[in-house]
């Protein structure tokens, strides 16, 4: 390391401390390599303080509240009260515990932690821009980049997030009031979690979608119990509609949509929340200078290696492509970590779980049954409906079901859907079975403890095997 | 062995084999699984490798 | 089948239809055998109708009344009541539902359903006794018999669980008001999971155990996070006494211990329950006249095709002895049915998962530590606490961890065992993993979603590899 001229040199610099930068900074460190970690904003990324914690934060929290407030069928009345600014503060709690921890992590495992943005210079040198006034900047060189800047929420025309009533969804889960209503444009995967966690909390939803269903997609059985259950939550739903602006009124605002035909409609409520998608955070970057492409989505393309065109630059995470998932960003950080160390790692995962954690919960990996077909395998297909389970119907959750894809000849796991009860705990059963190339068999042979909703794995495999002792065979 | 399965370029064996192919630059798409429905084991691969390096010496 | 004479034959008679018996009967009938299944209380037996699932019916409700009212950390303000008489009838709109569905599967899948108590009256034919006045009785000609007549609890000397006051678990799980007060005798799972429904509806509970910890058996750092919550709802432990009787005194009872020095203590309360074990169920039966031989404990032996030493004539479930469960039972009524049918089936699973439904929960399987030593193999442990998981910290859930034991040379997995949240779902992987011989490596390398408390699994296996991201490695 080069003092004086505040210049430092290192192996690997990495840069954006995400759930993929983070975890290939400390990883690499593992690996005896040197390596320097620049964050601009807050270590764990979108991710930690933004994204998946708080989300999953204010879901717990929500349908606690909620589920108490509706249990009379199981004898308990409760009203609960919900102190907004609390239950947002405990929110920020366990998202304080865990980026504290990522940083102690990362300096245990030998990981140089630099504060500021970083833009490339050229090939093998970048500038750390550091915050705030005058602190000035300083250059770092280095062997090897890995580039993990992530993605920001995509604006809508007409919807600026600097606006006061207009939220992404990181200020609409940091709101110290509940609102009374809210209109969402978008009914994804984020969309769809929020609308739960305000319908919940007994805030007015109106989504509104430009397409013509929720979670685009995902299949239509999977999607079907979760609009059902926000209906009956009071979520009011107006599919192909687009949002074109909105204007103040009275108390709130107006939201204005447009349909295919041209048809305007207007939504009354307090706020908006816009989550119509996520674009790739490539220009703080300066990428040029090191010569790494992006493609015409501004993602940076990678191969196996988690290699852009530049060989010993990689990128990993939401700025390299889809699935842009925090689970996908902290693979691919290893794997960059691993190939730089001279490992012979590669992106060489059969299936990439994935979850919603609306309610009910969906979760998959793998192949569909019709992606199955289109890759030329025979697929057979096993379910097994949650309302059959004990422990699903103990719960009083029993909505949904698993379904398990297969290859017919051959018995071997290709892909599941599972929509219900901890759908997204249930899926890793079966993301490890379809990497150990495990067949129906080997599932429906294992026995799983009673009374527990992972039967429902089981109970699958055995369907398609024609066996179900639970569910009636085809 | 029987055939693995035809969907195209897929592999069915554990991460564990799939990394030994990478260690010893065995294709793993070409070798013969000797699993349950021609899965293909770590030691397939190891095998396999074997195989590849005599022929190697061999001259093919 | 032959009538007037009152005289029926069947290929298999399956005789208890818990989930032993009438997973049995289906599986026989799936394979096209003509059977017969006899039950002389309630099909579902055991489980569906006084344990596994009342209790994790209870156990759900129970949590989400105290739950609740204890949330206001996250913000939550309430205050629940708790209807007893709904919340057990609740309960038991659950059992019937399910032990509904359990007549109509067995139907479905052809089988002959006949109420009654069986015993038999020599090696191919049984006579079935119906219940209520002048029913009679009719005799059953077998090819196979299967026999599946479960346990019941043990008495404790001194407690009679005719007299009102003094309760078995299922009685005490069809109470139709909350105690003010309970002793319970015996610490295993059935006493403290049941020692947490009633602490939880705030019930005064005391605990005497014989022995000098919560459920003997499981390791002591399993068990000490279930002690300590308990403790935390106020349970009130008392160890290495042995309930000696009761009377009853003013309002409620007095129930007298002795210690190993003789010291006699007092506990007043309005009831106990006693769940000190369960014994097989074999004296409704006349086995002699089959010659089916017992051991010294009542248990029915058998072989690994689930037969005992009388060829044509299976014994399965609690009645042939330990481990108790349900999931077991379930097995190797399966393996019968097939044997029966001529099919290779065998019980030769490499490990039997277990869970425990207390708070925070228990699931294991698969060998210790220790035992692994034992066995031989060189083992190494991986461990990841649940307080460095982001979902668990979103879940308010945090105690606890994921241990993980592997044969240190080749990497295979031997066993795992779990303390916190969910950890019966949890286990359910590394039940698979166990039965398809996965390394740590397949289970490291395997893609687990952000953020789910299954990356817990993963880290461990990580930590065993000594390159977890999210905990220190040793
Ligand atoms: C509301 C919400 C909920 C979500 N829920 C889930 C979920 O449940 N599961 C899931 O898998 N995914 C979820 N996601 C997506 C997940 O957050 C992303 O996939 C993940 O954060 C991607 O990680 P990353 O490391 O690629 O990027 P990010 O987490 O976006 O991190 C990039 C980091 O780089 C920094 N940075 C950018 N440019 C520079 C620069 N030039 N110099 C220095 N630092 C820079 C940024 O400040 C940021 O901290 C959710 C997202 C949102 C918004
Ligand atoms: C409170 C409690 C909680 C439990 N929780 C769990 C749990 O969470 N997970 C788990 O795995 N296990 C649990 N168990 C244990 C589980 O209930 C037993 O392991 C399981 O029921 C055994 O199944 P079985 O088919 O062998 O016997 P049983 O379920 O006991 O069924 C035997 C049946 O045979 C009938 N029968 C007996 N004799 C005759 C005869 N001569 N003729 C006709 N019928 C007859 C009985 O009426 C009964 O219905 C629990 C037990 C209790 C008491």
């Amino acid at each position: 390391m080069v003092v004086g001229d505040i210049s430092t040199g290192t192996d690997v610099l990495v840069i954006g401390a995400g759930p993929g930068g983070y975890v290939a900074a400390i990883r690499a460190g593992q690996l005896d390599l040197d390596v320097t970690l620049v964050e601009k904003d807050a270590y764990g990324g979108t991710c930690l303080n933004y994204g998946c914690i708080p989300s999953k934060a204010m879901i717990t929290a929500s349908d606690l509240a909620h589920e108490a407030g509706h249990a009379e069928e199981m004898g308990i009345y409760a009203d609960p009260e919900v102190e907004m600014d609390e239950m947002v503060g405990w929110k920020d709690g366990v998202v304080d515990q865990l980026t504290g921890g990522v940083e102690k992590l990362a300096k245990a495992n030998g990981v140089e932690l630099m504060e500021g943005r970083a833009e490339f210079a050229d090939e093998n040198k970048a500038r750390v821009v550091h915050s705030g006034g005058g602190q000035g900047s300083e250059t770092v060189e280095f062997e090897h980049a890995i580039v993990s800047t992530g993605s920001r929420p995509i604006e809508v025309p007409g919807f600026d997030f600097g606006d006061d009533p207009v939220l992404d969804s990181r200020q609409a889960l940091a709101l110290d009031e509940i609102p009374e209503s809210l209109v969402i444009v978008g009914a994804g995967y984020i969309g769809m979690e929020l609308a739960g966690v305000f319908a919940k909390l007994g805030t007015d939803v109106t989504i509104v979608e430009m397409l013509d269903s929720v979670l685009p997609g995902y299949e239509d059985d999977l999607a079907r119990p979760v609009k059902k259950k926000a209906e009956e939550l009071g979520v009011d739903f107006h599919f192909g509609e687009a949002a074109s602006g909105w204007e103040e009124s009275g108390d709130g605002i107006t939201v204005t949509t447009e349909n295919e035909e041209g048809t305007v409609s207007e939504f009354g409520a307090e706020k908006v929340m816009v989550a119509v998608g996520r674009e790739p955070v490539t220009d703080t970057l300066e990428l040029d200078n090191a010569g790494v492409e992006t493609d015409e989505d501004g993602f940076i393309p990678t191969d196996d290696r988690a290699r852009t065109n530049v060989e010993h630059i990689h990128a990993i995470g939401d700025v390299s492509g889809e699935p842009m998932l925090a689970h996908v960003a902290s693979k691919e950080g290893q794997v960059a970590a691993e190939v730089i160390a001279g490992e012979p790692s590669a992106l060489d995962y059969q299936a990439v779980p994935a979850a919603v954690f609306t309610d009910p919960e969906i979760g998959t990996v793998g192949m569909t049954e019709t992606e199955a077909e289109e890759e030329g395998f025979e697929p057979v297909v096993g379910k097994f409906p949650f309302n059959a389970s004990g422990r699903a119907l103990t719960t009083g959750h029993a909505d949904g079901f698993v379904r398990i894809v297969a290859d017919e000849p051959s018995g071997f796991l290709l892909g599941a859907q599972i929509v219900g009860p901890e759908a997204s705990e249930l899926i890793a059963e079966l993301g490890l079975a379809i990497e150990m190339g495990a067949t129906l068999e080997d599932v429906a042979a294992t026995i799983h403890t009673h009374p527990t909703l992972s039967e429902a794995v089981m109970e699958a495999a055995e369907n398609a095997l024609g066996h179900a002792i639970h569910t009636l065979n085809r | 062995a029987e055939e693995v399965s035809t969907g195209e370029g897929r592999v069915f064996a554990a991460p564990s084999a799939r990394r030994v192919a990478r260690e010893l630059g065995v294709d793993i798409a070409a070798v013969d699984g000797s699993g349950p429905s021609g899965r293909v084991t770590e030691q397939d691969v190891r095998r396999a490798a074997e195989s590849a390096d005599t022929e190697g010496e061999s001259g093919e």
